[in-house]
């Protein structure tokens, strides 16, 4: 059992490496443009809302620490606790999604989504209008890969809140919900790092 | 297995981690310059540093485990390095001046 | 039947890319040569005579490791030396290159010479005569590649890449896109024909029945319109274009930049990006899909014939827009 | 033929094949004997689709004018031939296979770290596959198995997002098999099995397996990415709105430059136990090739821009990638060298294993130098994107990997399945493959330094008689594909009783019978020796 637990942490951390570098190769991209075309990156700023930013960013933290006390009362075998946690986490994960998807709104409102041939207006700033497209490409891009990171967090949340149900957990077993806490922690951390990347570029300096 | 954290240990990090996503917030639309982004990537660095240490309990974790995580962040270095190796030598070609 | 082993040499560097890779070839076919020896001596002196016979144990020689660890990477290091002096002694074009102009498009290539005469996949250069081509692409990557001169570079749309080589050799030789375009990839292939200095000027008058490309460029900045804001003499809404070309331009944003084919290039396609100090940033439209990369090369030389303060509009001029020297005036565009 | 036939007579023992029947126990399999019998079943198909474009290819390539087929069409055979050899063959061809088959056993282990992802992988595998077939089949892909931007992603009119997302997915069935086999050699040894005494196809594995998950991220992002541009019809890597095309190739080679790692480093491991068998002798300077596959592994990520020198990149990385690139070769130099220090005083035999493997050293001696060509920076400029390129990396991927991939089916088949293989017909047909692979790439080499360029339908006249030497090459060189897979399949059934060891080798796959049992080993091993130790096999000494 030991072994097994010890094996399936490893092979999740293995696994979480290879997430870093599939974020990894998009925030690469993302420096780069963001050094080549500064300008009009912070430009973009003014579209994103770092309230709402910020205010997911809180989402998520809360979310990853009703996981952490979920994986705590996994490992005491307070299977009560654990399920009312992962249920919280869910909560959360799902709270989190619905606000992006206000933001979202809000950006085609603004006609601020160049995707499909251009839902696209940026004549307040025609200077920046070619490039701050691949801003608002990398914002898309990476939110969308870190919100389908929530929704299949969210479904695994769901197994493992089943299989708690179902008491399959232990003190002695708790693998899987070590693993997908683990796996949860870890969109946070994306999350954490694209809060500042993409919502708080020059926003002290309105530049238009 | 390992031992367990306590709950007052979670909450506390909780609370650091939020009022650090809120300094984040303030910080950001005082005009620091060039500094801005280095204080946000810094406060960012510093929160992924606490999720993955207590909330992801990497501390209690092995040697090993703990290799594979710090791999994982090198390696992207390595590739960003490995990109401005290229992005910001253009600059110094005569002619030059993609950054 | 042709069977040719080796291309022929017709630039000045050709030799000397030629002799690094004899070097090359010639540690290969001894390392191989070593390898292959020692592999077949082995296997026959020490093949197995008898079913049950067992070898003694050896186990490695830290010096052998050292040795042949430290030895190939020495003469690696030679490779390397060897090819960046090559690499970099070829890298730009000295000052008194003759501009040529290449625009790659699926699946051509569309020649300009600064005389105004325009070829596909054909290109023409005088013997002896560095030859700066300047490169631009309509759609996608292509690689201007002349087996015979050793030199090859690609060409990457929205930007402008350089290349540049002396031919030494009257001929015609191969002109081939090297990186993968598209169907007729295989297709876009061309012609270089080297020719002797004389030959050179008598092709040259040939061709060019609409003048030089500078006198193209001139025509196209008054059919696009330009003119109107960009007045030669007078202050219009936009910058005036004399002696912008090859100077520092104090830009809105408080900094400055090198007035050159790059930055000109994008003040055309996208005028808003760099705006000099002064001027208003929305007066000027985009020209982006509005004309080829071969007028704006056109555009270019036109400007950059401006560049010689106090010339005389190019239509008065005769032959060739000479290549500008650094203007030390600090001149303002838009 | 060395042992055959110690023990004829028809008795069968329990193991891994007739444990149970019907599809349903292989499709459901968590045995990673029998995943690895999936893996290879698939391979071999993808092999012979990528075959058969190459086929094409070289046919058309008989005339200069391109007469067989139309360019379009054309241009589809190659891009379908790279993609399918590269992503469905090469990549996962030893790890998922041998390196599945034998890395459990050979460190003592009843299966990997995790078997159902070991399933999942393969299952990953033929998603990823069904899509490229789909590809393939809705009309093909032309923009080449490097998706260059922006013709993948903005101008190519062809099945690019479905290729791409077969990719993607096959990405991800190597990512699950590279962190199974992480897992396993760091969790699963058996008492005794220290990483020094480890065999080095562990350790090449290990250090495929680090490649594997570290580097198939990007290039899954980065397909992703193109995928999404043709899909949004909008991307960053547009030139119109400011996008930079070159860094499409960095992030494509990030990955795709230590993908040749991936494929070539398995099979160096391969060979390593095929040398010392065949010599009956321990490795020269274990460590040294332990660690030179590390090296490998590290060094290759640092190396891609050797394929960007003419591409507008920056002079100054040149030089960067250029030196580095000098350096991955040291690695590379150790082990030829040791492998061949090994056969020093050895016993060495010829079987057809062996065959291979002087093979593998010999043509992966030049694939390697030649591969210094293209690092070196004013030689490169001339013969990249040439037919220099297609050479060297066939001597690297068929000359290298391929011969040990045979070599490899040859020296473990009697493990696999009980069963001898014709000892004469593999013997012929390996002497086909080596002559018909060296007829088919050297002309290509003096094509590419006269200046063919590479993905050329039509091409100048004066490069025939070249061509025609590499298609006749060619042609033999699949019958000597196709004359192994008749007798590997003749010999599951005909083959003479294998024995548990027909080549007294060491290791502990040899230690179990043939065809192993379901869970690898009766009682766990215990191993109190190093890899390779031969001389402690009691039998007489001979100087």
């Amino acid at each position: 059992m030991a072994q097994q637990f010890d094996s399936a942490t490893l092979g999740m951390w293995v696994f979480l490496l290879t997430e870093i570098m599939f974020f990894g190769g998009m925030f690469g991209a993302y420096t780069v443009y963001r050094g080549l075309y500064p300008e009009a990156f912070a430009s973009t700023s003014q579209y994103m809302n770092p309230l709402f930013g910020a205010m997911n960013t809180a989402v998520l933290i809360v979310s990853s620490l009703t996981m952490a006390l979920g994986v705590r009362a996994a490992r005491l075998g307070e299977q009560k606790a654990l399920q009312l946690f992962l249920i919280f986490t869910m909560i959360f994960g799902l709270a989190f999604l619905v606000i992006k998807a206000f933001e979202y709104h809000e950006h085609w409102v603004d006609m601020k989504v160049p995707l499909f041939g251009g839902h696209w207006d940026y004549s307040e700033a025609p200077q920046f209008a070619r490039q701050a497209q691949i801003l608002f490409c990398f914002y898309f891009f990476m939110t969308g890969f870190h919100a389908l990171h929530m929704v299949v967090g969210v479904g695994i949340m769901t197994t493992i809140f089943f299989m708690a149900r179902r008491g399959m957990f232990s003190k002695d077993y708790f693998t899987p919900v070590e693993v997908s806490g683990l796996y949860w922690h870890f969109v946070d951390i994306v999350w954490i790092f694209l809060f500042p990347l993409l919502y708080l570029i020059g926003n002290a300096r309105k530049l238009v | 297995m390992h031992s367990v954290p306590s709950v007052r240990t979670y909450v506390t990090i909780w609370a650091i981690l939020t009022f650090m996503t809120f300094a984040t917030y303030y910080i950001a639309q005082i005009d620091l310059g060039q500094w801005n982004i280095v204080i946000a990537l810094l406060i960012a660095f510093f929160k992924m540093s606490l999720v993955i240490f207590f909330f992801m309990n990497l501390k209690a974790e092995s040697p090993l485990t703990k290799l594979f995580a710090a791999g994982g962040f090198f390696w992207m270095i390595l590739l960003l390095g490995q990109f401005f190796v290229d992005y910001i030598s253009r600059d110094w070609m005569p002619g030059g001046k993609m950054w | 039947m042709q069977l040719p082993l080796f291309p022929e040499a017709a630039s000045a560097i050709a030799s000397s890319v030629d002799y690094l890779y004899f070097y090359l070839t010639a540690v290969t076919i001894v390392m191989t040569a070593l390898i292959f020896a020692a592999v077949f001596f082995f296997a026959l002196k020490y093949r197995r005579r008898s079913e049950h016979e067992i070898p003694p144990p050896i186990h490695g020689s830290l010096k052998l490791e050292i040795a042949w660890s430290v030895i190939p990477f020495l003469v690696m290091l030679t490779f390397f030396w060897w090819g960046a002096q090559i690499f970099f002694a070829n890298a730009s074009p000295p000052p008194d290159a003759m501009d040529i102009y290449a625009v790659g498009k699926q699946w051509m290539w569309k020649i300009q010479y600064p005389g105004g005469q325009r070829e596909i996949n054909e290109l023409h250069v005088p013997i002896n005569q560095p030859i700066k081509v300047t490169l631009a692409s309509e759609d996608v990557i292509h690689s201007f590649f002349i087996p015979a001169f050793r030199v090859k570079h690609d060409v990457v749309p929205g930007r402008y890449d350089i290349m540049w080589f002396t031919a030494t050799k009257p001929g015609r030789y191969h002109l081939f896109c090297a990186e993968y375009c598209g169907t007729e990839h295989s297709g876009m292939v061309g012609w270089v024909t080297v020719m002797t200095q004389n030959d050179y000027e008598n092709w040259l008058a040939g061709g060019g029945s609409e003048g030089t490309m500078a006198q193209q460029g001139e025509r196209l900045f008054g059919q696009l319109g330009c003119a109107t804001c960009h007045q030669l003499d007078q202050q219009g809404r936009g910058p005036i274009l004399r002696g912008v070309y090859g100077s520092r331009i104090q830009l809105q944003s408080g900094q400055t930049v090198l007035a050159d084919d790059a930055f000109i290039r994008e003040s055309i396609l996208n005028p808003n990006a760099r705006v000099v100090a002064g001027y208003r940033p929305d007066v000027m439209p985009t020209f982006q899909g509005q004309i080829t990369e071969e007028q704006l090369l056109q555009l270019i030389v036109y400007i950059k014939s401006l560049a010689i303060q106090g010339a005389p509009p190019v239509s008065q001029q005769t032959g060739v827009a000479a290549t500008p020297n650094q203007n030390p005036n600090t001149g303002e565009k838009k | 033929m060395s042992t055959a036939l110690q023990d004829p007579r028809v008795v069968e023992t329990p193991n891994y094949l007739n444990q149970e029947y019907g599809w349903r126990s292989w499709l459901f399999t968590k045995d990673h004997k029998r995943i690895a019998v999936l893996y290879i079943i698939s391979i071999t198909v993808m092999f012979f689709i990528g075959g058969i474009f190459a086929s094409l290819i070289r046919v058309e390539l008989l005339t200069p004018q391109g007469d067989l087929v139309n360019s379009d069409t054309y241009n589809k055979f190659f891009t379908m031939h790279g993609i399918v050899m590269v992503f469905f063959f090469l990549i996962p061809s030893i790890p998922a296979t041998l390196g599945n088959f034998f890395v459990p056993m050979m460190i003592g282990a009843k299966d990997l770290a995790f078997p159902r992802i070991n399933l999942l992988s393969w299952y990953i595998y033929i998603g990823g596959a069904a899509f490229a077939l789909a590809a393939i089949v809705l009309g093909g892909v032309d923009t080449g198995w490097t998706f260059y931007t922006p013709f993948s992603s903005t101008y190519s009119n062809t099945f690019v997002i479905t290729a791409a997302v077969g990719v993607f997915i096959a990405g991800f069935s190597s990512i699950l098999t590279g962190l199974n086999f992480i897992v396993t050699v760091h969790k699963m040894r058996a008492p005794g099995m220290t990483w020094g005494r480890l065999p080095l196809f562990v350790w090449a594995n290990y250090a495929t397996s680090l490649i594997q998950v570290l580097g198939t991220p990007v290039v899954a992002i980065t397909l992703a990415l193109v995928g999404l541009e043709r899909a949004f019809h909008i991307g960053i890597f547009d030139p119109a709105i400011g996008g930079d095309p070159i860094l499409f190739q960095h992030m494509f080679w990030f990955y795709s430059h230590p993908a040749v790692y991936i494929m070539i480093l398995p099979g160096m491991g391969v060979i390593s136990e095929l040398v010392t068998c065949f010599s009956r002798k321990g490795i020269f300077g274990y460590s040294f090739i332990a660690g030179s596959s590390l090296g490998i592994a590290i060094i290759g990520f640092l190396v891609w821009g050797h394929h960007m020198f003419v591409t507008g990149m920056s002079m100054y990385a040149s030089l960067y990638f250029s030196l580095l690139t000098m350096l991955v070769a040291v690695p590379s130099a150790i082990k030829v060298f040791n492998w061949t220090a090994t056969m020093f005083r050895g016993s060495i035999s010829f079987d057809t294993p062996m065959l291979y493997a002087f093979g593998f050293i010999g043509l992966f001696t030049i694939g390697g130098l030649t591969g210094l060509f293209l690092g070196t920076l004013g030689v490169d400029v001339h013969v990249t994107d040439t037919y220099f390129v297609v050479a060297h990396f066939h001597y690297v991927m068929v000359g290298g990997m391929v011969l040990a991939y045979l070599g490899g089916m040859h020296y473990w088949w009697p493990k696999m399945t009980g069963r001898l293989y014709p000892e004469g017909w593999a013997k012929f047909s390996a002497l086909l493959v080596f002559a018909g692979f060296n007829l088919t790439f050297f002309p290509q080499f003096i094509l590419g330094y006269l200046g063919q360029p590479r993905r050329y339908h039509a091409y100048s006249p004066e490069f025939q008689v070249l061509n025609v030497m590499s298609t006749a090459g060619a042609s033999v060189l699949g019958l000597g594909y196709i004359i192994p897979l008749i007798y590997f399949l003749w010999s599951m059934k005909y083959g003479p009783k294998a024995g548990n060891n027909p080549w007294r080798a060491t290791g502990l796959e040899w230690q179990t019978s043939s065809p192993p049992p379901t869970y690898n080993f009766e009682t766990t091993p215990i191993v109190t020796e190093e890899a390779y130790a031969y001389h402690d096999q009691k039998e007489t000494h001979v100087g």
